[in-house]
């Protein structure tokens, strides 16, 4: 994969020389790029499985209780397992994974010209716990009474106690899933802010740092801070089930609620930790192939610091109705409305970034402008949902589904499919396939659109979530049609994926090799090899300007690597 | 997106589809304001031989200017959306009328129960009434229901009245409305809350007050007995 | 926006380690935090859980409380002696953190054990719960810290707490194989090539794929597990309160 | 790293930590009102954790990006347990 570059590795006594093991190269690596390709892989292997589970979920809403290809019917004890099983699968397990370390680990080192993270082996156990958690949550499926049917946010008393559900040790599996997912991305996170601070290049000043870096750190904040109360939640949540402690159990003086605030204290943060890696890609990706600065650096920067410190108080806007205090509903709207404000900074200057430009629709640049054109509609029906009074009728139903999965799905996969497009020639050394890659943006990009913008217009017709069977309801039977039509489109959506496979794989092995900067681009991963290796850099990189000197208009090129020594120091005053 | 909205029955229903008409105005107009921006920007700066891009870093007041102004209009927005749905909240949710009529609901895996407190107007007497799956409220009058659960959460919402609400075990949640229209309307459970969370359905009757008396009548008799 | 200079901007010196533990302190303040806040916002609302706190024996969580005040005043002295490179002191420092962390260990199982004769298990009530989770996770993490103590005081045992001669670390280049970039790695851990202003005073070498030891002497850890004890033990400082002292 | 002996030793805090811990005793036999009581045991416990983060955890000599690291979760502590109170704390329980 690496083709003959070989990591130089060796300060072991026992193991001293670069011509290393299979196992130590590609299973217990510490290099950080090998490591970003396990999360990567094993993330969009996850996709896969929640991907089938949605397929299944679509099945049953459109087709009721027929027999699903390759599966049989979908029963409701199935349905409500589907439903909690896609949304854990997806949020945490894709998202986390390919956008949030897969990245992180990838681009944080190399932007700041690193030779690794400053803990590798803490990013190697970081990986291999999430592993352990994988196959927690694989094992669920094939336990007595299957994985746990309770929702992907798990609100109790449902998941506190087995007798309402009947399921033990699907959802025992299911938090402790969680909890190591959660003890590995606080390992991983640690080491990302760490190397963010730490390691640096020499002049590469906190004014320089490319946005891809500033959003990645700012997605390992946004997650550092808020997943603490919701390990302690889940403990408790465990010892509600497997000690007979009554946390949130009513009837034994628990408080149900009490797990809804630790669960969304963290919940929102977390769309964040999912959004901004996939923003960060989009971020770099735009001045690149609009060959032009990006617009207002530092507003971006400070948007996104005040939209993180905004994002951890405005998690009761998932529980308007929840029965919580309806005083506080208020308060809760207005800092959710006012979060709106620093992410319309940050979508106006990306447009901004396009004008005057000189804009080439390669592959990653569709992603990137696919990711803003549908992420603006999960942006805009937000506030549907963040104003108190009209989330009274649009709780809970279709209509939340659409908007967040206009908002997950540009992040976590219009986001993610732009940096992998992007950075896949440094990542393998090769060129992917560009016919194969527009084929498969436009696929997806429509039917995706039409997959889930009918979901709003059901949603808004009452068509509540989770539910296994919708010919139970009459209020639904005019949706029967569209229904089918967003099922249909569902499946091409994924079959749609295919694209993706062949182009990934074969270009790895047999694409066209990559030259160090295929798309002439500024920052400090475009001067290491492409594919970089062991120890990234041949010699220690020095910056000496901001990361988006594009089309400057006293040059002949149209961009300027921040590691080129500047005309007059070029005799080497640094 | 909002042509499929259920028919309003109830007296704050026309509020929240107020809310929801006027925001979609709003973030329609910047939809379409956007999105056509992103094309047009696409189609007119696509990359032309011997065009340099140009050098623009948003750095400057001056040209930060656009932007702050349509942020300075987004934050207005923000307020005046919120401003004129606190008054909707406040109305359906924190100030509650006393209620002419007083309902309490019991939900369960997985039925709904209603219980009315009989002639002496107190619950928990022998004179209660319960009725399974259909709740009956009279038109045009104050309904104030007692919104409680018997294992886990489950939510209560009738489509039509615009009126959702979680319910928790081991507390009392307040809720009220009032209807508009005569007619049979949608009760659903709209958390998940177990195997059965599909066929939690119940239905909302609205009747003129002198069939609703002849209904409250009929029943009693026929529990008393 | 182009300013053509490599500034370096410097300020305060911290190791990477030690960043990392004050970041993973950080975030054990959310996770008890979670745990506390909970327990809290609920013996606010409950008073009469305090009759449950007036079947816990404060004597005996006061002598826990000092044991664990003592085991953070000899880890300090533990590390007072790195700086002494005092390799025999720095032992028996060590230890003695490591025996008071398990006599702490020991009279909580007393007590935990007093408990369950009594038939108070986890699931008596929701006091008890608490109880049960917040002393058992702070006790966790004492079995950590005492984990962590014992494996330095083995390699402080064994003396390599510091390289053999200075300089020369643990981390010696391997002999290059064939087809291998060889990277000068003093070029990187020269701390006056590096921007930010956090100077990494950690050697950036390769690291193996084994358990071996860092670029940094062993010794450096005292600190950064010391650290680590100290937090477990102002958690305790709060938990004792919390839940024996307010009957 | 940091100057020896500036301010209290090591063991001076020591002997205030033990002091302030049998505080909590001298309290309870006093028999002061309850809510004076738990000012102070949570006063004391306070002023000790701070003893030993400034102390033994050498805050005091520690840069101003370590007070960042943990002022950030111990302010959203602070703001998580103040939100709640309306939600669990002062809640009033039916059924």
């Amino acid at each position: 994969m690496e083709g003959n570059r070989h990591q130089a590795r060796g300060n072991s006594a026992h193991h001293s020389h670069g011509d290393e093991k299979f196992i130590w190269k590609y299973v217990f690596s510490t290099d950080h790029k090998m490591i970003a390709k396990q999360y990567l892989f094993t993330g969009l292997f996850m996709a896969l499985v929640g991907a089938f589970t949605a397929y299944l979920m679509r099945w049953q809403l459109a087709y009721p209780n027929t027999a699903a290809p390759g599966w049989g019917v979908v029963t409701a004890d199935k349905f409500n397992m589907l439903v909690t099983m896609h949304g854990t699968i997806m949020v945490f397990f894709v998202g986390m994974p390919v956008l949030v370390a897969a990245l992180s680990n990838f681009v944080i080192p190399l932007q700041i010209g690193a030779r690794d993270m400053v803990f590798p082996r803490l990013n190697m156990l970081s990986y291999w716990v999430f592993v352990a958690s994988v196959v927690c949550l694989l094992a669920s499926f094939f336990v007595p009474a299957g994985a746990s049917a309770c929702g992907w946010t798990g609100y109790p008393p449902l998941s506190a106690s087995q007798e309402y559900t009947g399921i033990f040790w699907g959802v025992v599996l299911w938090i402790l899933a969680l909890a190591l997912e959660f003890a590995s991305f606080t390992m991983g996170g640690i080491n990302y802010l760490a190397t963010f601070m730490c390691a640096r290049a020499k002049g590469l000043t906190y004014s320089r740092v490319p946005l891809a870096t500033w959003f990645l750190v700012g997605a390992s904040l946004a997650f550092f801070f808020s997943v603490g109360p919701l390990i302690a939640g889940a403990i408790m949540l465990l010892l509600d089930n497997v000690a007979g402690t009554g946390f949130y159990l009513p009837q034994k003086g628990g408080e149900p609620l009490l797990w809804q605030h630790l669960f969304w204290f963290f919940g929102h943060p977390e769309v964040y930790v999912v959004f901004l890696p996939g923003l960060a890609a989009v971020l770099e990706i735009i001045p690149v192939f609009s060959r032009k600065p990006i617009f207002g650096y530092r507003t971006m920067v400070w948007s996104m610091a005040v939209a993180l410190a905004l994002s951890y108080v405005v998690w009761a806007h998932h529980m308007f109705i929840s029965g919580m205090d309806p005083r506080l509903a208020m308060p809760f709207s207005i800092t959710t409305i006012l979060i709106s404000v620093p992410f319309a900074i940050i979508i106006f200057c990306m447009l901004a970034s396009l004008r005057g430009g000189s804009i080439r629709l390669a592959t990653p640049m569709l992603w990137a402008v696919g990711f803003l054109v549908t992420f603006l509609i999960g942006g805009l029906t937000g506030i549907f949902l963040g104003s108190a009074a009209s989330n009274i009728y649009f709780h809970g139903t279709y209509f939340v589904v659409a908007h967040f999965h206009y908002t997950f799905f540009p992040a976590v996969f219009f986001g993610g499919f732009a940096a992998i497009h992007f950075w896949f020639p440094k990542m393998f050394g090769r060129m992917y396939s560009e016919r194969l890659g527009k084929i498969h943006f436009w696929l997806t990009f429509v039917f995706f659109n039409c997959t889930f913008w009918p979901i709003f217009q059901i949603g808004s017709g009452g068509m509540i979530r989770r539910i296994a069977d919708p010919s139970q309801y009459r209020i639904l039977d005019q949706f029967k049609t569209l229904n089918v039509f967003v099922t249909i489109s569902a499946f091409i959506l994924i079959a749609g994926q295919i694209v993706f496979v062949i182009n990934f794989f074969w270009s790895i092995f047999r694409g066209p090799a990559a030259e160090a900067n295929p798309f002439r681009a500024n920052t400090l991963e475009w001067s290491a090899a492409s594919p970089p290796p062991h120890g990234n850099f041949t010699a220690a990189p020095v910056v000496y300007r901001g990361p988006y000197e594009y089309s400057l208009p006293d040059r002949a090129e149209d961009f300027v690597p921040q590691n080129e020594p500047p005309l007059a120091q070029a005799e080497g005053t640094a | 997106m909002l042509k499929n909205l259920p028919q309003s029955v109830s007296t704050f229903s026309g509020d929240i589809d107020g809310i929801l008409y006027f925001i979609y105005a709003i973030v329609g107009f910047f939809f379409v304001a956007t999105e056509g921006y992103i094309v047009y920007s696409l189609v007119r700066y696509r990359r032309k031989d011997g065009v340099k891009a140009r050098y623009e870093t948003g750095e400057t007041w001056r040209e930060m200017r656009w932007i702050i102004g349509i942020v300075i209009v987004v934050t207005v927005l923000d307020f005046v959306i919120d401003s004129k749905g606190a008054g909707v909240w406040a109305k359906v949710k924190e100030n509650f009328p006393e209620g002419d009529v007083r309902i309490k609901v019991v939900a369960q895996q997985f039925s709904w129960t209603f219980v009315y407190p009989g002639a002496d107007g107190q619950f928990d007497t022998r004179d209660d009434l319960t009725v399974p799956r259909v709740l009956h409220v009279p038109i045009h009058s104050k309904i104030r229901l007692i919104l409680t659960s018997k294992d886990v959460i489950h939510s209560f919402f009738l489509p039509e009245v615009r009126l959702k609400q979680d319910i928790l075990p081991g507390r009392q949640i307040n809720a009220w409305f009032e209807a508009t229209r005569t007619g049979t309307f949608n009760l659903f459970c709209s958390e998940l809350c177990g195997l059965g969370h599909t066929k939690m359905l119940g239905s909302l009757e609205v009747q003129e007050p002198a069939d609703y008396e002849r209904w409250l009548a009929e029943t009693t008799k026929e529990q008393l007995e | 926006m182009i300013v053509q200079t490599a500034a370096v901007e410097n300020s305060g010196e911290i190791s990477t380690g030690k960043l990392g533990i004050w970041w993973l302190i950080g975030s054990e303040i959310m996770i008890f935090g979670g745990a506390i806040g909970s327990f809290i916002l609920l013996r606010l609302a409950h008073p009469d859980w305090a009759d449950n706190a007036g079947h816990l024996s404060v004597p005996i969580g006061s002598l826990n409380t000092l044991v664990l005040l003592t085991s953070s005043y000899t880890m300090v002295k533990a590390f007072e002696n790195v700086k002494k490179r005092d390799r025999k002191k720095i032992c028996r420092f060590l230890l003695a953190t490591a025996l008071m962390g398990l006599v702490f260990l020991g009279i909580k199982s007393f007590e935990y054990h007093g408990k369950f004769s009594h038939g108070i298990y986890p699931n008596t009530n929701l006091f008890w719960a608490f109880y049960f989770t917040l002393t058992g996770l702070h006790a966790l993490h004492v079995i950590a810290g005492i984990t962590a103590i014992l494996i330095l005081w083995t390699f402080g045992l064994r003396d390599r707490l510091w390289p053999p001669a200075p300089g020369t670390g643990t981390a010696s280049p391997g002999s290059p194989g064939p087809g291998i970039d060889i990277i000068d790695i003093s070029n990187f851990s020269d701390p006056s090539i590096r921007g930010g202003i956090i100077r990494p005073n950690v050697n950036m070498s390769i690291p193996g794929p084994r358990w071996s030891g860092g670029g940094r002497p062993i010794a450096d850890r005292i600190e950064l597990v010391g650290l680590y004890w100290h937090f477990v033990d102002v958690v305790w400082i709060f938990l004792f309160p919390l839940l024996y002292l307010t009957a | 790293m940091e100057p020896e002996k500036k301010g209290l030793g090591y063991f001076a805090i020591w002997v205030w930590l033990v002091a302030l811990t049998v505080g909590y005793l001298v309290e309870r036999f006093i028999g002061v009102p309850r809510h004076v009581a738990l000012a102070v045991i949570f006063g004391i416990a306070l002023v000790k954790a701070l003893l030993v983060a400034w102390n033994y955890m050498h805050l005091k000599h520690e840069s101003r990006i370590i007070f960042v690291i943990l002022l950030i979760p111990i302010l959203l502590f602070a703001i998580l347990v103040l939100l709640l109170l309306p939600d669990i704390t002062l809640v009033h329980r039916g059924n």
